[in-house]
């Protein structure tokens, strides 16, 4: 792959006329984008709005929306760092679609997407009701399936597409079931009703573990993380959106949403500490040994997360502000990192360090621009990563000397993987030389490190987000300071501390690699992506198998059927009490006709069961109608036994009719049966007629005591002018089950000449040559093919 | 009585049953009708009342429950419209199958044998 | 009265005058789309009286009730009725934009539903089994529409199969005379709770079995896979989307309507059933590789959600066993006609039904999930809980495993573009496709606007609670 | 056969004439009478083949449109009572009304749908096992 992008930018620079047209899509939304940043600084500023309209009553479900402090810093970095992200994909769709040889309409495939992921993050960062956090944040996951898989054509793009969709949809069913469970206990789906109503016990806890789950795995958090990495066959700009402002985002702005009620457990804030503080270790370190750029980035990203994982894990006004602070300032800087990767691929068609380096000489503006980005990253002065930083450590020191060395380490970490990072990429001797690159790549990173910077230097715009976003997490006010102190305060000496470890961890680079590729393999073989991919595979065998065997074995439908009915029947028969439920009943007068009737239906039925001969099948049949004819006879039914005998008779003569014109009538030797099958229809038949008895037997044997309705019928008959009560009934009182019935023979004979005639009732005129083939309708494209019809070859 | 008929009808059902699971789809017909007659008896079999045939009503004594047969007239005519309909059905798949043995019929899309294994293989694309 | 009436006559009156001219004039098919139109206008008629005053009941003849027939349309009823013709007159459109190919095709899709119409606005335990058997029958003869071997296959099987439901289900009506001495639902209901525990356990099951095999219930669903694989496009989704919907109905009406105390009883069992199927359906539709068979096995799943539903019980379960039906029934109907068309929209149409059957917003399917959820925390069980999750994460990976193969990775598409050509030639049909559109169009105002979905299934909740109310009382 | 077959067609009409006017006052009905009738002409295709028993009695060509007829007028006689407001399957005259007869039948909607499910059953048996009894012709041409 890295080979034909080769080709394809020579070509390209080869041949500047063939520069790719204005995205008129991509440049659209990025200035809907900037427009929607514009409105929701504005909103913010004038102090934000709620909204709450009825949406499902029924279902206690509303339309709230609030555009609190929490809402405008998503809504603000979705918007703000779209528009960026939008106008460098403008640029860069253009060129991957022209490298690989699509046509330009596939950004149809693309922008809307994109667009409604936007639309989604700040209808997930406004929501305030549960069922609608679910919407947005499935609406997120959905967004991003289809933009991994934009080069659906390869197969690695369509793999991590589903892995994204798989690992980030199926805990937001957790999500889901969280917010009924609250719902069933509380009686609300809104937020801020449940942070009122909420009290500390098994529900809250249960609940927040379900909501963590959702919002860890959409944050790619150890150890449903495994879908970021492979996610990086997205587009670049899916990769730094995804990464910055949207999908990664939204598990921890939904954890910032509900982290009033997840204070409120002490196992909760547990489970975030501890997955929090894994991620950023095993994020970090797994980081330190990449060679592809993505992949470096996108494991700083499950590291970075963790960072704001741990400070909703620690409960206080600081720890939630710094968490708001610090998704702002990563978001910055890793959209830039990853824009500047995708730059860099673009120009070098290299995407692997190892085959990259001394890129600062050939493209010093991006190199200044990364560097930027990756200061930030690594929290140096000057740069809002400072503060970022500074927040942490003064949040981890309130919490104790155990998370105060976490949190040291943590930063040594960052400071060694991006340092890394940059410089093997922009030092060093040249690896690829880079073709020329289009401003309008470079340009959004710059835009970005200037932002970055500006934090550095005035912290006070992003603090007051900040503070107002941490204010809805914590559920009271929240005041930061962010600012330089030239002293030995703790959260200096810690700074210093992280950068000293960091800058060892650069140096011993033979350690480093080791342990990082050590870790690495563990994860392979032991990690949860094996998992995934284990049970995936696992349960498409055991799919093909039990799918295999069903074919095989239990196509004949019927017994499948009849046994777990017998099944039932049984159980029934087990469960209630039997004493006195069946009685033998009676017998007088006419019965002692009516017995050997019965029994002669009965030799008749065994020998229809057990002949072959087609003839004495339907001979057989006829016996048992014409017998059972004479039973409704004796048991003074005559209209009954009027019809049996017609209906009898009629079906004999059809069936004789049919049998003697059926093609292939030589009854065939049943081939020999496997062993077991022998046996097995008898037995099946056995238990379905067991069944049948206990059911019959059951109710005959409980006649109501009360009157039937047919006693009324019985006295209305006169009324209704007739004196045979079952015709009557037939005509008059049930008259619509007759015409029910003569529906169903009009059905039944339309059936026949459906399957028979192709639907004609009757034929046409012998006379008449060609009168077959003559009504096929108005269009002759409508008729069926001819051959279709007769026997396929 | 009810001993009587609750055998009859289950004997019925139990060899309908039977040849419901046979190969031959013209046994399967018969097992329809078979299992069809056994509804019809129990249905008659599960009058409330006996007395004479429910005709003119107005001369008095006990007569037999009219509305089972009322119900059983309505089944049976139901019954010979799907028997006509299967028949047909099996008609039709005999001519175009070339066979009356159900399971050698085959889907023409269908291969004959399945191979999950080499199946999942070829599938495993998507998940790993 | 009169929409009551109006309900059965115009399909009825309509599919037996239709069924004797040749259905392969479009002008045909076009009166029997306007036919469903029409019973569809005359439904929505009904369903707002019945939403705003109750059910609405009168007994043919002017009798009292039990010597005549009564007819009854709740909000049970008229929901269950409202579906299914849409889903038919769905497939009525779908078929009459392509051209039928049979003659008796349009007329028969009319009578199927007149028949369903019947058997949903009934309150007589035999006149339903008359409309069933109506409806089942002109099924029968649809299933073998098409006419090529895979079909006629498939219309053996499903005939064979549903005849011996038929007839058990015959067993029970035959049963539930004996021993409450009446046919109309709402008197059964009343005495059935006097009646010893043995027959009335007896003729539940009956009921049950008979129900679980429309349904294509785990164990009874064998027949359902060949049946929904081979059939075409078009009556797949009539079989899924309406017929199935006997089934569900059934369950509800005679199960928690009726058969009260029973259905307490054994709601373990359901649970117990209705998990398997969740389970069993799921598993075997991942390594599917048709997308009308994984359908068909997915199908098997997604009714095991209404069966626990209906299990968990109390107003909450029923309203979300309704929902789910509802859902699920036009998630089927659309997934289905996407597989009998090709092209960009209909790509698009299928994202939708597959997120509505996993559940995942912004299609509708989600509310179904929702209440399923919800009665699931009302049973507090966990477990119930986890086999949900399990379900949906199941459906997920079949749903877009199929959708990879079949609309992404251009290189694998002769594989099913063959099988599914031997059910009937892909069409790329511009009406076909907008028909799924319009269908997925619905499926998204649903979920963006549930509120008339979820008040409907709750109304038709409440009216089997009433029913059954009326019976202890 | 063939004279046998032949001779009963006659007195087969004329039973089921009886069958249907006794119907509310004796056993049997419009289905029994069809179904005499169609056995008839069931013995007659069976005995001839079906396009001899075509070609003795023509008339049996219009065998679907008297079933379509029969279902018609059974489908009025249950569904006009709509048109009066009243529940359907409500016959006239009503219960405590007075009918009026011709001999030993009796003028009443009830009778009428009994006429129609006569012709329907006629038409659909004959439909039926002239269906079935030469089923190829399609096929084989």
């Amino acid at each position: 792959m890295a080979d034909a992008t080769t080709d394809a930018t020579t070509d390209a620079s080869v041949a500047p006329t063939s520069r790719p047209r204005l995205d008129v899509q991509g440049w659209s939304c990025c200035a809907a984008a900037a427009a929607g940043f514009v409105v929701c600084l504005v909103g913010w500023l004038r102090g934000g709005a709620t909204v709450s309209l009825p949406w499902a009553p029924t279902l206690g479900v509303r339309l709230d929306f609030a555009f609190d402090g929490l809402a405008a810093l998503y809504a603000l970095l979705a918007t703000g760092v779209g528009a960026v992200v939008f106008g460098y994909g403008a640029r860069y769709l253009s060129q991957h679609l022209a490298d690989h040889g699509r046509p330009r309409s596939e950004r149809w495939r693309f922008w809307p997407w994109m667009a409604l992921f936007a639309v989604a993050m700040v209808g997930l960062a406004t929501a305030t009701d549960l069922v609608l956090i679910f919407v947005f944040f499935d609406l997120t996951a959905v967004c991003s399936y289809f933009l991994i898989g934009f080069d659906r054509e390869r197969r690695e793009a369509r793999t991590a597409a589903l892995t994204a969709l798989l690992v980030t949809i199926v805990p937001a069913v957790a999500l889901l079931a969280g917010a009924v469970l609250l719902s069933a206990t509380y009686g609300t789906f809104s937020v801020p009703e449940l942070v009122e109503r909420a009290e500390p016990g098994t529900t809250t806890t249960v609940a927040g573990l379900l909501i963590v789950v959702a919002a860890l795995a959409k944050s790619a958090q150890v150890p449903l993380h495994f879908w970021l990495p492979r996610a990086m066959e997205a587009p670049t700009p899916v990769s730094a959106y995804l990464h910055s402002a949207a999908m990664v985002a939204a598990g921890v702005l939904v954890l910032g949403r509900v982290h009033p009620l997840l204070a409120r457990s002490e196992v909760v804030l547990t489970v975030l500490l501890v997955v929090g503080l894994t991620s950023i270790a095993v994020g970090g370190v797994l980081a330190l040994g990449r060679d592809e750029l993505k992949q470096v980035l996108a494991y700083s990203t499950i590291s970075q997360y963790g960072y704001v994982v741990t400070l909703y894990g620690m409960v206080g006004a600081a720890a939630s502000g710094a968490a708001a602070f610090y998704v702002v300032v990563h978001a910055v800087a890793k959209c830039a990192l990853f824009l500047s990767a995708g730059a860099v691929t673009t120009a070098t068609g290299e995407d692997r360090l190892s085959h990259l380096g001394g890129l600062g000489r050939r493209l010093p503006v991006l190199a200044g621009a990364t560097g930027v980005a990756a200061a930030t990253l690594a929290a140096l002065p000057l740069t809002g990563g400072f503060f970022s930083d500074e927040l942490f450590f003064g949040a981890a020191k309130e919490q104790g000397p155990v998370l105060v060395v976490a949190a040291v380490l943590a930063a040594a970490l960052t400071f060694a993987y991006i340092g890394r990072y940059w410089m093997r990429l922009f030092l060093g001797p040249t690896g690829t030389t880079p073709a020329p690159l289009s401003r309008v790549l470079v340009v959004p990173v710059v835009l970005l490190a200037l932002v970055a910077l500006v934090v550095g230097v005035l912290p006070a715009p992003i603090t007051q987000l900040a503070e107002d976003a941490g204010a809805v997490s914590h559920a009271a006010p929240v005041a930061l300071s962010p600012a330089y102190h030239l002293d030995l305060r703790a959260t200096n000496v810690m700074a210093l501390a992280a950068w000293t470890l960091g800058g060892l961890l650069l140096a011993v680079t033979g350690l480093r690699d080791r342990a990082s590729r050590a870790l690495a393999v563990a994860g392979d073989r032991l990690g949860p992506r094996r998992a995934y991919t284990a049970s995936v595979l696992g349960l498409r065998r055991w799919s093909g198998r039990v799918h295999d065997w069903e074919t095989r074995d239990l196509r004949s439908s019927i017994a499948a059927v009849l046994v777990p009915a017998g099944a039932l029947a049984a159980a029934a028969f087990a469960s209630t009490p039997i004493a006195q439920a069946y009685s033998v009943g009676p017998i007088s007068g006419t019965d002692w006709l009516v017995l050997p009737l019965l029994a002669l239906t009965g030799v008749a039925t065994v020998v229809a069961a057990r002949t072959r001969e087609r003839l004495s099948i339907v001979l057989a049949l006829s016996a048992v109608g014409f017998a059972l004819a004479a039973v409704y006879a004796l048991q003074a039914a005559p209209d009954v036994a009027l019809v049996a005998v017609l209906v009898e008779t009629m079906l004999t003569l059809v069936f004789l009719a049919a049998l003697a014109r059926l093609p292939g009538t030589e009854p065939r030797r049943e081939s020999a049966p496997r062993a077991g099958r022998r046996w097995r229809d008898p037995v099946i038949g056995a238990i379905a007629g067991l069944g049948a008895f206990a059911v019959i037997w059951g109710y005959l044997s409980e006649p109501r005591e009360a009157p039937s309705v047919s006693a009324d019928q019985i006295r209305l008959t006169p009324a209704a002018h007739g004196k045979d009560v079952v015709t009557v009934i037939v005509a008059d009182f049930r008259g619509l089950d007759t015409l029910g019935e003569i529906t169903v023979l009009l059905i039944a004979a339309v059936g026949v000449a459906t399957l028979l005639r192709r639907g004609r009732l009757w034929l046409p005129r012998p006379g008449r040559p060609g009168a077959r083939r003559s009504s096929c309708g108005w269009s002759p494209g409508s008729c069926w093919d001819r051959a279709s019809w007769s026997p396929s070859p | 009585m009810t001993l009587a008929i609750a055998a009859v009808a289950a004997v019925l059902f139990g060899a309908g049953s039977y040849l419901l699971l046979q190969r031959s789809l013209i046994r399967v017909v018969a097992g329809i009708a078979l299992i069809s007659q056994c509804a019809i008896v129990t249905i008659i079999g599960s009058s409330l009342s006996e007395g004479r045939a429910a005709i003119d009503p107005e001369q008095g004594g006990p007569l037999s429950d009219p509305l089972p047969q009322a119900l059983a007239l309505t089944a049976l005519v139901i019954g010979m419209g799907t028997l006509a309909l299967l028949l047909a059905l099996v008609h039709r798949v005999v001519v175009a199958h070339g066979t009356a043995e159900r399971d050698e019929l085959r889907d023409v899309d269908r291969p004959a044998v399945v191979d999950p294994e080499g199946a999942g293989r070829r599938e495993g694309d998507e998940t790993e | 009265m009169t929409a009551l009436s109006l309900a059965l006559l115009v399909p009825w009156a309509a599919g037996l005058a239709l069924v004797v001219l040749d259905g392969r004039r479009r002008a045909v098919g076009w009166v029997a789309v306007a036919t469903l139109v029409a019973t569809l206008a005359v439904l929505a008629v009904l369903a707002a009286a019945v939403l705003r005053r109750g059910a609405v009941e009168y007994v043919t003849g002017g009798w009292p009730a039990g010597v005549g027939i009564v007819l009854r349309a709740d909000a049970l009823g008229v929901t269950f009725a409202l579906l299914s013709v849409f889903v038919v007159l769905v497939a009525a459109a779908a078929e009459a934009v392509v051209g039928v190919r049979e003659r008796t095709f349009p007329g028969l899709l009319v009578l199927l539903a007149a028949g369903l119409n019947g058997l949903f606005l009934t309150g007589d335990v035999f006149n339903f089994y008359v409309f069933f058997e109506m409806s089942m029958i002109a099924a029968y003869v649809l299933t073998a529409y098409g006419a090529q071997r895979a079909q006629l296959r498939a219309a053996v099987i499903f005939a064979s199969v549903n005849l011996l439901g038929s007839f058990i289900f015959l067993l029970a009506v035959a049963g539930t005379y004996r021993v409450t001495g009446t046919l109309a639902m709402s008197d059964v209901a009343v005495r059935i709770a006097e009646v010893p525990a043995s027959a009335a356990v007896a003729v539940a099951v009956g009921f049950f079995v008979a129900f679980s095999v429309k349904l294509g219930l785990f164990p009874f669903h064998y027949w359902l896979p060949t049946v929904y694989a081979n059939t075409r496009p078009a009556v797949a989704a009539v079989l899924s989307g309406a017929v199935a919907n006997i089934g569900a109905y059934g369950l509800l009406r005679f199960g928690a309507g009726i058969f009260t105390d029973q259905l307490r009883f054994s709601a373990t069992v359901l649970i117990a059933l209705g998990g398997a199927s969740i389970i069993y359906g799921g598993v075997l539709a991942v390594a599917r590789r048709r997308p009308a068979e994984m359908l068909a096995y997915s199908a098997i799943g997604q009714v095991g959600y209404v069966l626990v539903a209906v299990g968990v019980g109390g107003p909450a379960g029923l309203a979300a066993a309704v929902l789910y039906s509802v859902v699920n029934a036009l998630n089927k109907a659309l997934l289905f006609l996407t597989t009998a068309v090709r092209g960009p929209l209909v790509a698009g149409a299928f994202v939708v039904g597959a997120l509505s059957v996993a559940g995942v917003p912004p299609a509708v399917g989600f509310v179904g999930k929702l209440a399923v959820f919800r009665t699931a925390v009302d049973a507090r069980s966990p477990t119930l809980v986890a086999l949900l999750v399990l379900g949906s994460a199941l459906s997920l990976l079949y749903l877009f495993l199929i959708y990879q193969r079949e609309f992404w990775a251009e290189d694998d598409e002769e594989v099913s573009a063959d099988a599914d050509d031997a059910r009937g030639e892909h069409t790329r049909s511009v009406s076909l496709r907008a028909i799924a559109v319009a269908l997925a169009l619905v499926l998204l105002v649903g979920g963006a606007w549930p509120e008339p979905l979820a008040a409907l299934s709750a109304a038709a909740a409440d009216s089997v609670a009433t029913e059954a109310d009326g019976a202890t009382r | 056969m063939r004279v046998v077959a032949r001779l009963l067609l006659g007195p087969s009409v004329v039973v089921a004439v009886a069958l249907i006017v006794k119907g509310y006052t004796k056993v049997g009905d419009g289905f029994a009478a069809g179904m005499v009738v169609g056995l008839a002409v069931a013995l007659n295709a069976v005995a001839l083949g079906a396009r001899g028993a075509e070609e003795a009695l023509p008339v049996l060509r219009h065998a679907p449109r008297v079933a379509a007829a029969g279902a018609a007028l059974a489908l009025v006689s249950g569904f006009f009572p709509l048109a009066l407001d009243e529940p359907v399957f409500s016959h006239r005259p009503g219960p405590d009304e007075k009918v009026v007869s011709v001999g030993t039948a009796e003028l009443m909607t009830a009778v009428s749908f009994d006429v129609g499910i006569f012709l329907l059953v006629v038409g659909v048996v004959t439909v039926l096992v002239h269906q079935l009894a030469d089923p190829d012709q399609e096929h084989s041409t």
